[in-house]
């Protein structure tokens, strides 16, 4: 600060005490005629950026469950519960959101190798309860009519293969019965390898 | 209850010192004696609480509204059309809040300081000529009272922070203290200027002196004395935004340093007392200003005569002094929304070093003048 | 109100005047200028020029809790400041309202796991009435809040008896 | 009971109740407050009286200025942890009884001459007190000389208080 003395600089102190807050005054009053510029919320919305990280939505047909998600998210706030069914069919039990923990970080969506989880542009989220908060991204529960349906034909799908694979076991047998009988008892019994089993069967609930 | 009391004494006292005057409130409700003028003191006292409630209704929206303009807000919007019953709502609310007295407060004096600050507000109200006869108690020493009614504002305000027996409040006490006793110095040389130009006290023989005159603002003190009395103007309305502990000089209820200073303990509607003084005691200066500088209830370019006579005239001069004081409230509410507070260093020297040195050369110049 | 407070049966009188307290409880929510952490930030933008909560008469931040309805805990609720949450939720006068604004106080956000210090979830201390989550929360949302707790206070009962459920 | 009587018996029981806190409370701030409510009784008589000049210089002088301003000295005091001593006790009873003895002989010395209030003209109003207030203060043959010692003693006290209060070492920081 430059210290003003004397007369002079008393008068100096005044002018700029009286200008400047003129020219403050002249701005303000030049904002109050300006148009506001407030977005009135419930009726007109503002636009989101257009990489902005929102609340959470599964594209639930394209997961596979890998289960990947769950493991990125740095603070375990998504809980994955289903049982899979033969023909590549998840029954959905549960694929939850904890928003208490939740930071919106997106660390969930970049490693999926469906792309099937994503950050929406839906941001308000306003609840009475704290038990609410964890959401639940499936559309569906259970299993669907196409599933089941599904799960159906994969099912005679194995048995007409069981029944395929014995019928071809069984002639084979025949097959080396008949070698054997004609004298050949040097050849080894070929065992079964673990890659004829059917991969798309099996349950697996974790 | 015991916040009640002091209004309705400080008016009766007001009341008392009416001495031999015409007002239209005395001759609607009878003069005189004994317990018919006490009977008009209540009567005149309901009048002006009335009045003294509604302004500041009005000007907390007023504020609300400006500075979200000066914003580029919009401000209360959603209650009531355009939100003007936004502090209607405020007030039902407060009323409605618990009243907390801390346990370790001075229960009285914590009672009754909203009370006494009210009491000094309200019967400084009572002495404000809306119109030539429109004037609850037109009492020959006018100014001076008014000056002694608004010196009584800072007990209360004392009264409030020590009661408390909370550290921020007990320091915007003593600020308002110190502010206050230094900011009466040159509001009081100011205020002298106007009584020297028109000899005499009376608030409304002074606007009837404002009427007429080249183009009908000649008579007006700004005009009618530029060199002496527009400096003299300015200096009293930055010593009476000082006693109204508004913006930039609201530190005895720094909201940034001391919580929120003296009223920091007051909750629901005893913190609604305050606030409703600080918005009525706006329009009280700036009413004392209007009616001293700016020709009171007169009608710029229009000869005084409109404004007298019948009662339709009398309205319109009520209204005249109305949007007269709204501009100055105005200029109060864009003053606050434009500059920071000050320091408490800087406002000891703005009153001592600035103020009151340009309004000993007012008066001084104005002596001469008048003599001329 | 003290006294009277949920004392009367249901009649013309008693539901008027609820419905005017309610009115004017839910048109002037005065928040507290009480701001934690980063949702403070925008806090302070709902405040301001694009979201203006005044517009619901709500942009009165007071400064002393004494005249503050409305708490909102905007950021991380550490178990040093829960104390003082606690207590300047103490000091507010009744009706008083909660926001718990942003995970970490709702319940802990990414403190949750691996936080020693954090609070999960400011319900732990206080009654909170509306949660919003996000992290922070947009404004926006927290309008929405706002406009959650009218309703809530809307339902509110005065002076008529509380609803036997 | 008229009104004025209702008046006279409030304000006098506010003006005593005010002497009275003001002696024996415990704490300087009540007793600055019950000053403060004294000085207003006192003010309240004046105006009963007819001198509204005087009761308003009562209420801006005394209660505006000098008690606010040892409300404003009492805060900046530190409280007093002292006991009450006999010997303390003794010299302001000393002090009290020779006020009182004092005040006594002004009151009876006067034999009923009032000062002031003439009964037989009655309260004066507000102008008309103003103008003699203004022609006692300015005339040679009443209080012209007091007047101009008071200013001059209120200007010394001034210039010495800007001496105190200035810095060692010239201009203030």
């Amino acid at each position: 600060m430059n210290r003003r003395d004397g007369f002079a600089g008393w008068v100096r102190n005044l002018w700029d005490g009286v200008f400047s807050t003129m020219v403050g005054m002249g701005i303000t009053i030049r904002y109050f005629f300006t148009k506001p510029v407030t977005v009135q919320f419930p009726e007109e919305k503002m636009e989101v950026a257009p990489r902005y990280r929102g609340i959470h939505y599964l594209e639930q047909d394209l997961c596979i469950a890998c289960r990947v998600c769950e493991k990125a998210c740095p603070i375990d706030c998504i809980e994955i519960r289903f049982k899979r069914h033969p023909g590549g069919v998840n029954e959905w039990f549960e694929f939850s959101l904890d928003y208490n923990k939740c930071m919106f970080c997106e660390l969930c969506c970049i490693p999926c190798p469906k792309s099937c989880i994503h950050e929406g542009r839906e941001y308000s989220m306003v609840r009475y309860d704290r038990s609410e908060l964890v959401l639940d991204l499936l559309t569906w529960k259970g299993m669907r009519e196409v599933d089941l349906r599904t799960i159906k034909e994969a099912e005679e799908e194995k048995k007409r293969k069981a029944a395929e694979a014995a019928a071809r076991r069984a002639a084979e047998k025949a097959k080396k019965e008949a070698a054997a009988k004609e004298g050949d008892p040097g050849k080894p019994r070929k065992k079964e390898t673990p890659g004829k089993r059917d991969p798309e069967g099996g349950g697996d609930e974790r | 209850m015991i916040s009640a009391l002091p209004p309705a004494a400080a008016i009766f006292l007001a009341q008392g010192t009416g001495g031999e005057s015409r007002s239209l409130f005395r001759d609607l409700f009878g003069a005189g004696s004994g317990w018919g003028s006490f009977a008009s003191a209540v009567l005149g006292f309901a009048v002006v609480f009335a009045v003294a409630s509604a302004l500041p209704v009005l000007f907390t929206w007023a504020e609300r509204r400006v500075s979200g303009r000066m914003q580029q807000r919009r401000g209360p919007n959603r209650v009531g059309p355009f939100g003007l019953v936004q502090a209607v709502a405020d007030g039902v609310k407060l009323m409605f809040k618990e009243d907390i007295i801390p346990a370790n407060a001075e229960r009285f004096l914590f009672a009754l300081a909203p009370g006494l600050v009210l009491a000094g507000m309200i019967a400084a109200f009572a002495l404000i000529p809306f119109s030539e006869r429109a004037i609850v108690v037109d009492a020959p020493l006018g100014v001076y009272l008014l000056a002694a009614l608004l010196s009584l504002q800072v007990l209360g305000v004392v009264m409030a922070g020590w009661a408390s027996n909370n550290k921020w409040s007990l320091l915007g006490a003593m600020r308002e203290a110190a502010q206050m006793v230094s900011y009466e110095i040159p509001m009081g040389i100011c205020l002298l200027i106007g009584v020297l130009s028109f000899s005499t006290l009376s608030l409304r023989e002074m606007s009837l002196a404002q009427a007429d005159g080249w183009l009908n603002v000649g008579n007006w003190l700004i005009f009618r004395n530029p060199l002496f009395a527009f400096p003299a103007f300015v200096v009293l309305y930055v010593a009476l935004l000082a006693n109204t502990k508004r913006a930039p000089f609201d530190l005895p209820e720094a909201e940034s340093e001391l919580v929120s200073g003296f009223h920091t303990e007051y909750s629901g509607i005893r913190f609604s007392f305050f606030f409703l003084e600080e918005y009525a005691s706006m329009f009280l200066v700036s009413a004392l200003a209007v009616c001293m500088f700016l020709g009171g209830w007169n009608i710029p370019f229009l000869p005084g005569s409109v404004v007298t006579g019948s009662v339709g005239a009398e309205i319109l001069a009520a209204l005249v002094l109305i949007v007269k004081s709204f501009a100055l409230v105005f200029v109060m509410i864009w003053l606050r929304w434009t500059l920071p507070r000050i320091r408490i260093d800087q406002v000891m020297n703005l009153c001592y070093k600035y103020l009151t040195p340009i309004a000993f050369v007012c008066l001084i110049g104005t002596c001469w003048w008048e003599l001329r | 109100m003290g006294f009277f407070e949920q004392r009367f049966e249901e009649n013309v009188l008693t539901t008027s005047v609820d419905r005017l307290v309610n009115w004017a409880r839910r048109s002037s929510v005065w928040p507290m200028t009480f701001g934690l952490a980063c949702c403070a930030i925008e806090m302070m933008a709902v405040g301001c020029s694009h979201h203006d909560l005044d517009r619901f008469g709500a942009g009165a931040f007071r400064a002393t809790p004494r005249q503050a309805d409305l708490m909102i805990v905007a950021g991380t609720v550490t178990f040093k400041m829960a104390e003082q949450i606690r207590r300047l939720y103490e000091q507010m006068p009744n009706p008083k309202y909660v926001i718990a604004m942003g995970a970490c106080a709702t319940g802990g956000g990414p403190y949750y796991k691996f936080g020693y210090h954090v609070v999960k979830g400011v319900d732990r201390i206080v009654p909170v009435d509306i949660y919003l989550p996000g992290c922070p929360p947009r404004p926006e949302a927290l309008i929405d809040a706002l406009m959650a707790l009218q309703a809530k206070i809307d339902r509110e009962r005065v002076l008529r008896k509380a609803r036997a459920s | 009971m008229s009104a004025e009587i209702l008046a006279f018996l409030v304000l006098a029981t506010a003006t005593v109740a005010g002497g009275v806190v003001t002696l024996w409370s415990r704490y300087v701030v009540h007793s600055a407050f019950g000053l403060m409510l004294s000085l207003l009784g006192v003010a309240g008589f004046y105006v009963l009286l007819g001198s509204d000049f005087l009761a308003v210089t009562q209420v801006v002088v005394y209660v505006g200025g000098v008690v606010v301003l040892y409300l404003f000295g009492v805060m900046l005091t530190p409280p007093d942890r002292e006991e009450r001593s006999i010997r303390r006790i003794a010299v302001a009873g000393i002090f009290a009884v020779a006020a009182l003895v004092v005040l006594l002989k002004a009151v009876f010395g006067m034999e009923g001459r009032w000062y002031g209030v003439d009964p037989d003209r009655g309260p004066a109003s507000g102008g008309a007190v103003i103008r003699e207030v203004g022609n006692a203060f300015m005339d040679k043959e009443a209080y012209l000389l007091p007047f101009e010692i008071a200013s001059v003693l209120l200007l010394v006290a001034l210039v010495g208080a800007v001496f105190i209060a200035r810095r060692e070492g010239g201009r203030g920081s």
